[in-house]
């Protein structure tokens, strides 16, 4: 096997590559792209922890299950207010959609 | 170690499939004739002239037969370790299982009412 | 560090979530963006492989590639986003400084510290005694995993009515 | 990691272990992918001819003796045509998606068991591993759609991701019953499980669900709107051309006897039949109750119609995912009732045949009353339906139309 901060290395650079979308893209769909890589870094932090150091408890595995649930709920609904702006404003810029703002 | 040996067979395997259909690809790629001109490299359509951008605009009915199965996926997939064990558990896990599947039912029935399940 | 099956196969996925994540933040076209971002997971997959969670790994290329990349290739076509966004980035120095910083800040201030130097902490403590049946038994046991079962199903639930009614055109507009 | 038979041999003989554990791999993998790179061929074939003989024709019969070397005459004109890229593509991803579409089906077989001692790998997670490599397929598509950069490719391909992601719904929840049966996921266990009882027997509409879905998820008729010529002009391969086109054809055919077998491991008792210990019988019965699927799929594509897609839809959503939904429910009650009368044993492999048979009785009369509600369900909407139709029909007659 190798060391368990090989994984964290890995995942805390893919969080990084993740934030980085999330900060800098303009279009909301590839801020959302950049989320899932974020939700992602965080699940094979969360594996790799459970592989080295809890192996004999279960928990590990269903966080991680239900990381995939919230990841799919947030990617759906997140789509869906990206489409629903669209129509309305004809725009997938995330600043842009701010009636909402004094 | 077993497993990992059942996976290094399949990650071979994975390594290995994409080669076979390449494979008639690239003798092809060298028996075949290669004369492309400007008319033949066209946007294929019957011989209609291409008018406009290939980024038509659909509608959001696909994305709303995606949606619906993307989340029909994420309990399928958490219904699967509950059906292996099955066998091992009381009548409480019974319980639990139909719980999960009529709470999944709830939004399906949602969409069908809304009617965005029949296509228009 | 002996070279083995193993640590190759960790360097080759670790290139391939990492490749595809750069894909997915500098691409121009947003639908190569998706699939960059399905090779990624790909690689994420391989690590959970790796880890012995062979059901997560199914799970991720699944749930992922075959749901999650549908749903974000049917939005990239829905919102047309390819034609009317010719800048990709907003303020994009700032942005690469404070994402290398956050890395660094993380290699230096947390993983190097507690685990590169800790020897403790370098190998799994035991081999995985726990497995995929397992994580059935835990969702339906009521002294485990059952509540947050169900609230994953409500969850899902919720989020597909609150995702229907808002993507769906309004009734008066059809 | 082991190493045992060929690795031995391989290492006995001098080899450094590393590389005899490497090749030995690599022969099991040629071995496992040989079995449907070969019946490709021949499949395409044995459609035609089919096809043929169902519409009163001869079907091929030049090349070979019956035009048994039709396919490979076939091949010959594919390696040597031109291949046209059109200057829109995406050339990445357009070269791409052929290769996926093709890996994804090949991939399946990683996981077939042939007989009790040959099969590619037994993962803990094999019926999952089939579903997640299958859903590479809508991937490809989608991504060929994509990539031609063409109106009607696009469409097509939208169109068809809709249809397969729709019917793989029904697809994974017939799968939950084997699953559950069989307390495993290994597609080993599975076969094994069934040595009692297939669970096509104790289950039967969950293999007429996995049937049907197979059949609209290879885009068969009445599914077959995938290359519906009259509509889409040829759907998401219409700027495929030369050997990529073929790669596509033959993903499909291979898809179909894929799903054959897959049926047969999952419902029919895979290697089990009469005198199943020897491994070539075994193997044998495998590939005979396979192709009978294989033949009634033939049968049913080039008998019906096919559906228009609102239909198809309409289908899916309204009955075979309740349909699905409702058999699982019921599967799972009955089974867990007869555990707890203590009528069924918690364990199926190794089960005798009399130890399974009451609980395959109740699961199959449990079958039969949702059958029969489904079969007279499908009546009375076919009625209203012909009703409607003749109204409309005398009020035109009336009108004088």
């Amino acid at each position: 096997m190798v060391p368990l901060w090989f994984y964290l290395i890995v995942a805390a650079a893919l969080f990084c590559i993740g934030t980085f979308g999330v900060l800098a893209r303009r279009n909301g769909v590839a801020v959302l792209m950049s989320v899932e890589l974020m939700l992602n870094a965080v699940n094979i932090n969360l594996v790799a922890f459970w592989r080295y150091l809890t192996p004999e408890k279960i928990n590990g595995m269903a966080f991680a299950a239900f990381i995939f649930v919230v990841a799919a709920a947030e990617a759906a609904v997140g789509l869906a207010i990206i489409i629903s702006v669209y129509r309305n404003r004809r725009s997938v810029i995330p600043e842009e959609a701010d009636t909402l703002r004094g | 170690m077993e497993i990992l040996n059942q996976w290094a067979f399949i990650g071979v395997f994975a390594v290995a499939a994409p080669i076979f259909p390449a494979l008639p690809i690239l003798i092809a790629w060298i028996l075949r004739p290669s004369k492309p001109n400007v008319l033949k490299s066209q946007t294929y359509e019957c011989g209609v002239e291409t008018v406009g951008d290939t980024w038509v605009q659909f509608r959001v009915q696909y994305y709303i037969y995606g949606l619906i199965f993307l989340i029909f996926d994420v309990e399928m997939v958490l219904l699967f370790p509950w059906a292996m064990a099955y066998n091992r558990l009381d009548a409480f896990a019974s319980i639990v299982g139909v719980i999960f599947i009529l709470l999944l039912l709830d939004g399906l029935l949602y969409a069908w009412n809304k009617g965005v399940l029949e296509w228009k | 560090m002996e070279i083995t099956i193993v640590t190759v196969a960790f360097i080759v996925f670790a290139l391939i979530s990492l490749g595809g994540a750069i894909g997915v933040v500098t691409c121009h076209n947003l639908f190569r963006g998706t699939i960059w971002l399905m090779v990624s997971l790909f690689g994420a997959a391989g690590f959970f492989v790796l880890l012995s969670a062979p059901f997560l790994a199914a799970v991720q290329v699944l749930v992922y590639i075959g749901a999650i990349a549908i749903l974000f290739t049917f939005a990239v076509m829905l919102t047309r986003s390819i034609s009317n966004l010719k800048t990709r980035f907003t303020r994009l120095n700032i942005n690469i400084a404070a994402a290398i910083a956050l890395f660094v800040l993380l290699v230096v201030g947390v993983i190097g510290p507690v685990f590169i130097l800790n020897p403790d902490l370098q190998q799994p403590v035991s081999s995985v005694t726990r497995t995929t049946i397992d994580l059935g038994e835990a969702f339906a046991r009521g002294n485990s995993f059952a509540l947050p079962f169900e609230l994953a199903s409500l969850l899902l639930t919720a989020a597909m009515i609150g995702a229907i009614v808002i993507a769906r055109e309004s009734d008066d507009e059809v | 990691m082991d190493c045992t038979g060929l690795c031995e041999t391989l290492f006995r003989g001098g080899l450094d272990q590393g590389i005899a554990q490497f090749i030995s791999l690599l022969a099991g993998v040629l071995l496992v992918s040989g079995v449907p790179l070969v019946t490709v061929i021949f499949l395409i074939w044995v459609e035609r001819k089919i096809a043929a003989r169902i519409q009163d024709r001869l079907g091929p019969n030049r090349v070979g003796p019956f035009g048994l070397l039709q396919t490979f005459a076939d091949l010959i004109k594919l390696l040597i045509k031109e291949d046209i890229t059109p200057t829109a593509a995406d050339r990445l991803l357009y070269n791409a998606a052929p290769l996926v579409a093709f890996a994804s089906v090949v991939l399946i077989w990683g996981v077939i068991p042939y007989t009790p001692y040959h099969f590619g790998a037994d993962l803990e997670i094999g019926v999952l591993y089939m579903v997640a490599v299958a859903s590479l397929g809508t991937l490809a598509i989608m991504t060929a759609g994509w990539a031609s950069n063409n109106k009607y490719a696009l469409l097509g391909a939208f169109r068809v991701v809709a249809l397969l992601v729709s019917y793989e719904i029904p697809m994974v929840f017939a799968l939950l019953v084997p699953v559950m049966l069989a307390g495993s996921m290994s597609l080993l266990e599975i076969v094994h499980a069934q040595g009692g009882m297939w669970f096509g027997i104790m289950a039967p509409i969950s293999a007429v669900l996995f049937f049907i879905s197979a059949q609209a998820e290879t885009g068969r008729a009445p599914f077959d709107l995938i290359e519906a010529e009259s509509e889409l002009v040829a759907g998401f391969n219409i700027e495929y051309s030369g050997m990529k086109f073929g790669m596509f054809f033959a993903a499909e055919f291979l898809h179909v006897f894929t799903n054959a077998i897959l049926l047969v491991v999952f419902f029919f008792g895979g290697w089990y039949g009469p005198l199943w210990q020897e491994p070539l019988i075994a193997f044998m019965w495998l590939g005979l109750k396979a192709s009978v699927l294989y033949f009634i799929s033939l049968w049913i594509r080039n008998t019906v119609p096919r559906l228009r897609i609102d239909q198809v839809m309409w289908f899916n959503w309204f009955r075979l995912v309740p349909l699905s939904i409702a058999n699982v429910l019921v599967i799972a009650t009955v089974v867990k009732i007869m555990q707890l009368l203590n009528l069924a044993p918690r364990n199926l492999i190794g089960a005798s045949f009399g130890e399974v048979l009451p609980l395959t009785l109740v699961l199959l009369l449990a079958n039969i009353a949702m059958g029969l509600i489904i079969v007279g369900q499908l009546r009375t909407a076919g009625q209203t339906a012909r009703v409607a139709a003749e109204n409309r029909a005398s009020v035109r007659a009336a009108i004088g139309d």
